[in-house]
């Protein structure tokens, strides 16, 4: 049972939120241009990482808000929690997209 | 024919008001239905100074900014659900005019006024037991220490979405939950109660 | 030597003082002509038919834990066929044969028990869907059957059938060659088989990287030092997309744990194998006795091998809805496996981006049952360097194009 | 037969006063209130309560605790039978009923252990090699196996006990009230931190109260009683007692089971709920969970009457019960000292076996003033007795322990204590993720590396001597508080204890046969799953070297008591059977729950009629009181069809379906998703999520709309409503409500938070009777006077705010029948006056409410799809011939995978419509469609997915996804059932009023 940082309610029971899956994949603007293998990698391929993963999560029962986590996938540690739009902490901004 | 026109709570065929005892028990805990509010999920930018100035004129009470607290106003309430979202609780028959005028005050903002009055209904709980009950079916930490009077949050009860708001220090907590899970709510809470003798209170 | 009763007979004499090793402990050689990637059933399959069917024998499985330690180890052991996609059933009916005959084409008794399996419907839709899943079987020739009410409290006497429940049962699919299997001796019975025709079974030895020039796979770096091949095979389950990272291409997998558990040991009393997809359990009884019950999956990416609470909870409240009289019985024991799920629910069993690497991952719930089924068709894919027909609908091509083989539209719970 | 009383006449913490009657195997037993039912049963002389599970050989109580591996029984009978209770840890009361398990006919007699004698042919993993022949036999052997297997039997009939469970938060969890456990408690307490303390015992005092130990010089009960009292007067602590901590998980989350009604006389439990799982989320969590007294392996050591060194003692003690009248304890350490004296207090003749050489003089001298002989360096070679313990040989060991000098010698006794060492209780340690480490010299598993916030201390951190241990759980107590922000001026000092020197153990893991060449065959290790050294050695050899698959192919570990006796013992004669060493062999996987937990306190209260709530629409009562059959949509109850008396269920739906397109019907909408979409961007917003355009709808007007996910694939439609520039009014199918609002926020907040739109679910806000008919139009018109029903002024796809019988309403010209249809939506309080005015209204005219079934039937003779039913998540618009309303000006969701290789074909499954040969036959939905009948398997080319009589066309009608069918229009196809097969034509899906002209009227 995770304990999750919601960034407006505060630490609040797993059984609260739902899971949105990898973070900061951001939906392709000029889709038409896109080859088919392109859209499949936007659409299907995942990094699905061991260990650090970005991955956005919704206090579903709560305020309904999305936002971003930084969870360690083999010991389930919370690194980090972020509103959407906001840069990773470890990471620099680099001005491009994050959702 | 007037009848027809009554305004039927949630609970109303759970035919409540034969089984409420007006004298709560020592001890325990009372339950009862506040069914007929008027509640408007008012949407707008908590932080624009034009959406406060507008929301204050009309209701007298800040839009509270500080998240899971409420603020209150004579028969007014605010209550924060999210960063951008309140909850405006009023009594049902000051619930039209406000929903106009706030509606009226906000036009030209990105701003929304939702009446959900008739789609939830509210239950209070009251009485020494309150947190042993709610503790059974709800995730959140109610201890004084960490909640207390003033203080709203949203979260689940048992299998059902719930909005708890704690609004005196006796304690009592007002539930608000979807009018179609009311009974489940309800039921959930009757047999939550059982063993802390729970008693029935006449509707509001 | 041959297992029987008679050699277990010959060998009490001696106080079974010399039984040989099911598998040699070798150490790992400078290079071979495949490696197999991955211990679990499939992988060990992979090897077993690679060298009893194509003759490949200079052959290396690397496992780096303890082989069947993974998904193999830890699942609910339910196989079935009944499944709704022509390409889907017919690559699981071809391995529910295969089942039916390994025991003693492996000389490893893997106690098969075919005692049937219901699928229960709860609703409406679940029995629309429910009737179009056995009629397709049915046409598929994979032996299916639409239970009322009434024949399932026969069959299943203790479930709850009552129509006065939150979720009533209104009927069942029934295949009456599914069942359950000892999962351990699968690993084992193909670990025994492979290494006696020459596969060398390495445990304790993860690969850490794969090779390769100018895309073409040569081998793989490893725990136990750098070892080369001609062809590599990946089949680690939950690791898929942490392999597929090495290679340097990324899956439509992501890993989630999925959760079971054991109640303590009791009489028989439950005969058969009972799934409910609307509300998420799926129960049977094993030889020993425990009740053996799925949970659902986690709702979140994971390599921790445990669970969340919550997720138990639900089923029991679901379990105890349908089996009143489990109630009193107790939890023993419960675990999680890494499950390598598919956006479509189906399997990935492909060449890769890399020439000479392979793929077989994406059973998500439900690989077990497709264990040997999985080593025939991934061993021919590595032997011929082209898919057999029955994984042709199953490569990763199908996420470019489009052509999935959606099965949870489709109803049937996944294991 | 008369009753042998082993109580001893003063002591114990039984009360005396209170003598309670129960039942073992038939038989009436009594004993006092604080007994176990082993410790009343040995209170009674009986030592036989059971059979093992492979070669069922005689077992009697090993332990006095949850570690029991043997004394397993069945309580009860019929509903509250309960299987595989530890009688070590059952309190006794009036009424109890137990009974021994896993023989037949009795536990004295027991037909099963001819297994026993066939032991030779069952070594581990026996099964794997044999029962293959011939080969469909194995379920034939496997029925037998079953029924030899399994322990006790399950209740027969539904549990009538109440479970239930409980969040707690607290910012220290102390699990284990032992010594430790409760001056951690007291320490975190006293700075006014929130305190938890569970104890799975009915008392706190952990194992110190099975002892004669003295703290502050005086009875360690009075010390503890004193603790437990300043506890329970600090505002801030909690004690529960009888409560277990199953499981460790993730950000210190802990479930806790108490045990609320099972020590009480069954007419005293009525309606308390049984047990309580507490959901506990603590801050920091203090362990201090003790240790498990660890079994010597050596023959036959299974016997009724062998027991650990500790388990006597405490019976002694703690119960006042004398296990035997002779002893010899078994030894390779000094922890068994203070049971052999306390023994001999109490009566019995003890001899003490130690397998070392060099003791402390204290130990010898305290042994010499009690006359009890002391052999050192020696082993018990071999337990004497069957059913009972009747004595042991024992023998002088060799230096190196491998093997025996001079002769052996028997010794008469009825007891064997054992202790092998201590294995600290590391289970929910090991559970939260810490890393384990391994004491060479006391052949211990500790705590290592920590993964959350949480001290392990006493003698689950491997400190066994107690004046260390009681510093350790001070010190955790108040760094525990601290890290939580609590901190207490001041000290507490510690209480007075003694320390006794130690002689460390001598590492000891098998007793060697007394003959090179014999094997080890009944030297158990597990004594429930009868797993012998040998097997284990086996094993080994056989290339199941890794301690997992030791576990897997001898099941060692694997009963009811998960290996806590067993587990290091097995790791250990493994490691030395392989000549590695144990810290590298490692230990198997720990895994909740600590000890097994009933379903029943897993599933709570979500049972029975809580078991999921049931959603009703404010017109609910109604249905009911009119006798309407309801289906399940999600949660909702929704009315299905309303028999009149003596109808079938196709009489009923003819009548509404026809009473819809010749007079006026009425459904219960009120389950439609809604959703409130205002905001500036609303129109934009709306275009990305559907495939069809809403900037150029126009206030007043509703339009249908379908939305794809990502993948092309249908998800949901329905019609939204125009209410204002920037107001929406958004409709989703009644079972996809929360998930597409959801998918709303989810794309508006994480993709495209530029655009300014609010959403908010209204489903519920509002009750919604649709009426359709010839009739409809009249009938609105006898209740509304402010809306122009007039088609001109009020035309199809509009909408209109106004009165209806009174209430404020807005009506929509909407449509699924295809007939002329208006949708009343008042706030949903009036819903039910508002459904019973057009009742009572609409009598003239013939009005007639129907359910979902004619409903479905109605617009699938209108060839409306219904998402779910004739789509499933692999179907596009395209597909659905609806390539109208997928929009080739705009992005949307789902828009460019439409586009991809497998999406174009034209012979992908699309809808069509299919009519059969004989107009009565009604194909069965989800039936496979071919184009021929063939041999098996068959060529499908699509199925039906949905299909009725059709009363208003007097033919049945079905939709259907056939390959390439729309250009099969007219072709004829063949549906193979059961038994026969139907045939039937492609047809346009569409039978009814194809220009839809009925609707616009
Ligand atoms: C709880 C649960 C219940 C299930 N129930 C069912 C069911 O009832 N029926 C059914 O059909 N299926 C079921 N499944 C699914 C089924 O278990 C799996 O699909 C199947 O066992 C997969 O087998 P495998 O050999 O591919 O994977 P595994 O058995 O997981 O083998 C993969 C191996 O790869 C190894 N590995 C990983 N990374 C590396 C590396 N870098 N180097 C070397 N080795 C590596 C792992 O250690 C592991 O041993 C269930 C799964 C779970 C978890
Ligand atoms: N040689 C040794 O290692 C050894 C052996 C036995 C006793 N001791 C003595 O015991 C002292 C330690 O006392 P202690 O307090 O650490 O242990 P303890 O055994 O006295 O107390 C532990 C308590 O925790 C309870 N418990 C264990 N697991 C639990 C769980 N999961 N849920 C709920 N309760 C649980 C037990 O029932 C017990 O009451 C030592 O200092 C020593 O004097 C030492
Ligand atoms: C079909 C099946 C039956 C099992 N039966 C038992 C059992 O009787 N006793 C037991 O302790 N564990 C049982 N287990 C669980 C294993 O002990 C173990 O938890 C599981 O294989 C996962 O491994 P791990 O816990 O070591 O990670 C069973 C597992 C499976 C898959
Ligand atoms: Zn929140």
């Amino acid at each position: 049972m995770l304990l999750i940082e919601c960034p407006w309610c505060g630490f609040r029971e797993e059984s609260e939120f739902r899971c949105g899956g990898e973070a900061h994949i951001v939906r392709p603007l000029d889709s038409e241009s896109l080859s088919d293998a392109e859209w499949a990698d936007y659409l299907f391929m995942r990094t699905n990482p061991k260990g650090r993963h970005r991955e956005r999560w919704v206090h579903e029962h709560g305020c309904r808000r999305w936002f971003n986590v930084e969870r360690d996938t083999v010991t389930h540690e919370i690194l980090a929690v972020y509103r959407m739009g906001e840069h990773p902490p470890a990471e620099p901004a680099t001005g491009g997209r994050r959702r | 024919m007037t009848e027809r026109y009554q305004r039927r709570s949630a609970l109303a065929h759970l035919g409540l008001e034969a089984r409420a005892s007006v004298v709560a028990g020592e001890g325990g805990v009372t339950l009862r239905e506040a069914p007929m509010r008027g509640l408007l999920v008012l949407r707008g930018d908590g932080g624009g100074k034009a959406f406060r100035s507008e929301v204050t004129a009309v209701l007298g009470i800040e839009p509270v900014v500080e998240p899971l607290t409420a603020a209150r106003r004579r028969d007014l309430s605010i209550l924060w659900l999210g960063p951008d979202e309140w909850l405006v609780i009023t009594p049902d028959r000051r619930r039209a005019r406000i929903e106009r005028m706030l509606r009226d005050a906000l036009v030209g903002q990105h701003a929304a006024v939702t009446d959900v009055s008739h789609g939830r209904t509210v239950l209070v709980l009251s009485g020494p037991d309150v947190l042993a009950v709610l503790a059974k079916g709800c995730s959140l930490d109610l201890h004084p220490r960490m909640f207390g009077p003033g203080r709203c949050a949203q979260s689940r009860l048992a299998k059902c979405q719930a909005l708890i708001h704690q609004t005196t220090d006796a304690p009592e907590f007002e539930i608000h939950v979807p009018r179609s899970f009311a009974q489940y709510a309800w039921m959930w809470l009757e047999d939550a109660g059982q063993e802390f003798d729970l008693r029935i209170a006449p509707a509001e | 030597m041959r297992y029987s009763i008679l050699s277990l007979a010959r060998n009490a004499l001696t106080r079974h003082e010399h039984w040989p090793a099911a598998w040699r402990s070798p150490e790992p050689k400078q290079s071979y002509d495949v490696i197999i990637v991955g211990g679990g059933g499939h992988g060990l399959a992979t090897a077993y038919y690679l060298a009893a069917r194509h003759g490949v024998r200079n052959v290396a499985v690397l496992e780096k834990g303890w082989l069947g330690g993974g998904n193999t180890g830890r699942n609910t052991t339910i196989i079935r066929s009944n499944y709704l996609w022509d390409e889907s059933a017919h690559l699981y009916e071809h391995s529910l044969k295969l089942y039916e005959g390994l025991s003693r084409e492996l000389n490893f008794n893997i106690m098969l028990s075919q005692r049937g399996v219901l699928n229960l419907a709860h609703n409406l839709h679940d029995m629309r869907e429910l009737a179009r899943r056995v009629s397709a079987n049915r046409l598929n020739g994979i032996d299916s059957e639409v239970l009322t009410p009434a024949r399932i409290k026969a069959m299943v006497p203790i479930l709850n059938t009552s129509p006065k429940v939150r979720y009533p049962v209104l009927g069942a699919s029934l295949q009456r060659r599914g069942g359950v299997a000892r999962h351990d001796a699968v690993a084992w019975g193909f670990a025994r088989g492979a290494d006696a025709r020459g596969v060398d079974i390495i445990q304790n030895c993860e690969v850490t990287g794969i090779r390769q020039r100018d895309g073409v796979v040569e081998g793989v770096e490893t725990s136990r030092g750098y070892i080369q091949a001609r062809k590599v095979g990946v089949v680690v389950a939950g690791h898929a997309s942490v392999l597929a990272a090495m290679a340097g291409f990324r899956l439509p997998i992501d890993s989630h744990p999925l959760q079971a558990l054991v109640s303590e040991p009791i009489k028989p009393i439950h005969h058969s194998v009972v799934m409910s997809n609307a509300v998420h359990v799926y129960v049977s009884q094993s030889d020993k006795g425990e009740l053996v019950i799925g949970a659902g999956i986690d709702g979140y990416n994971s390599y921790a091998q445990h669970g969340s609470f919550p997720v138990i909870e639900d089923q029991m409240g679901a379990l105890v809805e349908l089996f009143p009289i489990f109630s009193r019985l107790k939890m023993l024991r419960h675990w999680a496996g890494i499950v390598d799920t598919c956006p479509d629910a189906s399997p990935i069993i492909s060449k890769t981006p890399v020439k000479h690497l392979y793929f077989n991952c994406g059973w998500g719930t439900g690989g077990f049952k497709a264990t040997p089924g999985s080593g025939w068709v991934f061993a021919h894919t590595i032997a011929h360097d082209a898919p057999h027909a029955l994984n042709a609908a199953f490569t990763l091509d199908r996420f470019t194009s489009g052509a999935l083989v959606d099965e949870h539209g489709a109803a049937a719970v996944a294991h | 037969m008369t009753r042998a009383d082993f109580r001893l006449s003063v002591g114990g913490r039984i009360d005396r006063d209170r003598l309670v009657g129960f039942s073992f195997d038939g038989e009436r037993y009594s004993g006092f209130a604080g007994d176990t039912l082993a410790s009343a049963l040995l209170a009674n002389g009986v030592r036989l309560v059971g059979r093992s599970f492979k070669y069922h050989r005689p077992r009697g109580v090993v332990t006095d605790g949850v570690e029991e591996p043997n004394a397993l029984v069945q309580l009860g009978a019929g509903a509250i039978g309960e299987p595989n209770a530890r009688a070590t840890q059952v309190e006794i009361h009036d009424g109890l009923t137990a009974a021994s398990q896993n023989r037949w006919p009795n536990v004295r007699f027991d037909v099963g252990a001819v297994n026993g004698h066939l032991s030779a042919l069952l070594p581990a993993g026996f099964y794997y090699k044999t029962f293959m022949w011939p080969g469909k036999w194995w379920m034939k052997y496997e029925y037998f196996i079953r029924r030899a297997a399994g322990l006790g039997r399950a209740p027969t009939g539904p549990d009538p006990e109440i479970y239930d469970k409980s969040w707690a938060h607290c910012d220290v969890l102390v699990v284990g009230a032992g010594p430790t456990g409760l001056t951690a408690a007291h320490a975190a307490g006293r700075t006014g931190a929130r305190v938890l303390v569970v104890d799975e015992r009915p008392e706190p005092g952990g194992h110190l109260l099975g002892t004669r130990r003295t703290i502050n010089d005086a009875p360690a009960g009075e010390w503890v009683s004193a603790m437990v009292s300043e506890l329970a007067d600090m505002d801030e602590v909690r004690i529960l007692s009888r409560a277990t901590a199953l499981g460790y998980y993730d950000h210190n989350s802990l479930t806790v089971l108490e045990r609320r009604t099972d020590h009480l006389p069954y007419g005293e439990r009525g309606g308390r709920v049984r047990q309580r799982l507490w959901k506990v989320r603590a801050k920091q969590v203090v362990l201090a969970t003790g240790a498990h007294e660890r079994p010597l392996v050596f023959r036959n050591n299974d016997r009724p009457g062998v027991m650990l060194a500790s388990a006597a003692q405490s019976y002694v003690n703690r119960y006042a019960v004398r296990p035997g009248t002779a002893a010899v304890v078994f030894t390779n350490n000094d922890s068994a000292y203070d049971p052999a004296l306390d023994l001999a207090d109490a009566g019995l003749r003890v001899t003490v076996v130690d397998v070392r050489t060099e003791l402390s003089d204290l130990r010898r001298a305290q042994l010499r003033r009690r006359g009890i002989e002391l052999l050192a360096g020696h082993a018990i070679i071999s337990v004497r007795g069957a059913k009972a313990v009747t004595g042991v040989s024992v023998a002088s060991l060799t230096a190196a322990a491998t093997g025996y000098t001079g002769t052996s010698r028997r010794i008469r006794c009825d007891l064997v204590c054992m202790s092998g060492g201590w294995n600290p209780a590391i289970h929910l340690f090991s559970q939260s993720g810490g890393r384990l480490a391994f004491d060479e010299a006391r052949g211990v598993f500790v705590p290592g590396e920590v993964r959350q916030a949480q001290f392990s201390v006493g003698g689950c951190n491997g400190t066994g001597v107690l004046a260390f241990a009681l510093s350790e759980g001070r010190e955790a107590g108040k760094s525990a508080a601290a890290a939580c922000g609590f901190r207490m001026r001041g000290g507490t000092a510690l209480p007075r204890v003694d320390v006794v020197e130690e002689v460390p153990i001598r590492l000891f893991w098998t007793v060697p046969p007394r003959h090179p060449d014999r094997r080890l065959d009944k030297h158990f290790v597990d004594f429930q799953n009868d797993v012998t050294a040998a097997d284990i050695a086996l094993a080994a050899r056989e290339g199941y070297r890794s301690v997992e698959h030791l576990k897997r192919y001898t099941t060692t570990g694997m009963g009811t008591d998960q290996g806590k006796t067993s587990n290091v013992n097995a790791l250990a004669i493994l490691s030395e059977t392989l000549g590695a060493d144990i810290a590298a062999t490692g230990t198997t996987t720990f895994r909740p729950p600590y000890t097994p937990v009933t379903f029943g306190a897993l599933a709570g209260r979500d049972v029975g009629e809580l078991s999921d709530p049931v959603r009703t629409t404010p017109m609910h009562r109604w249905h009911v009181q009119q006798g309407a059959t309801f289906e399940d949509v999600g949660q909702w109850k929704r009315p299905w069809y309303y028999p009149r008396d003596g109808e079938s269920m196709r009489e009923a739906v003819d009548r509404e379906c026809l009473a819809a397109r010749n007079a006026v019907g009425i459904l219960d909408a009120s389950t439609l998703g809604k959703i409130d979409v205002q905001g500036p961007d609303a129109a934009e917003f709306l275009d990305r999520i559907y495939t069809n355009g809403w900037k150029r709808l126009e206030v007043g007007r509703c339009r249908y709309g379908l939305m794809c996910t990502e993948d092309g694939m249908v998800f949901d439609d329905g019609v939204t409503l125009r209410l204002g520039d920037h107001h929406y009014l958004v409709h989703t199918t009644s079972g996809n409500a929360a998930r597409v609002l959801g998918w709303m926020e989810e794309w508006l907040q994480t993709e495209w938070p530029e655009l300014r739109v609010y959403c908010t679910s209204v489903t519920e806000q509002t009750a919604t009777a649709s009426i359709s008919g010839p009739f409809a139009r009249r009938l609105l018109a006898a209740l509304t006077t402010d809306i122009d029903l007039d088609r001109d002024a009020f035309p199809f796809m509009h909408w209109r705010d106004g009165h209806v019988a009174g209430l404020p309403a807005r009506v929509a010209r909407v449509s699924f029948t295809g007939e002329s249809s208006f949708e009343v939506s008042v706030p949903a309080g009036y819903g039910l006056s508002l459904w019973t005015a057009l009742m009572h209204a609409g009598q003239r005219y013939g009005i007639t409410p129907y359910g979902t079934e004619a409903m479905h039937v109605l617009r699938a003779e209108r060839g409306f799809i219904i998402a779910g039913q004739d789509t499933d998540g692999t179907v596009t618009p395209i597909d659905l011939g609806m390539e109208w309303i997928v929009s080739r000006r705009k992005d949307f969701i789902g828009r460019r995978s439409l586009d991809r290789a497998d999406t174009v074909r034209d012979d992908r499954k699309q809808l069509v419509g299919l009519l059969t040969e004989r107009s009565e036959d009604v194909l069965p939905e989800g039936g496979q469609i071919v184009e021929r009948v063939t041999a098996l398997p068959m060529r499908m080319i699509g199925h039906v997915t949905s299909s009725y009589y059709s009363a208003n066309l007097g033919h049945s009608i079905a939709l259907a996804l056939v390959r390439g069918g729309r250009s099969r229009h007219g072709e004829q196809v063949m549906v193979p059932l059961e038994r026969s097969v139907m045939s039937a034509r492609i047809t346009e899906p569409g039978f009814f009023d194809p220009e839809g002209a009925r609707a616009h009227d």
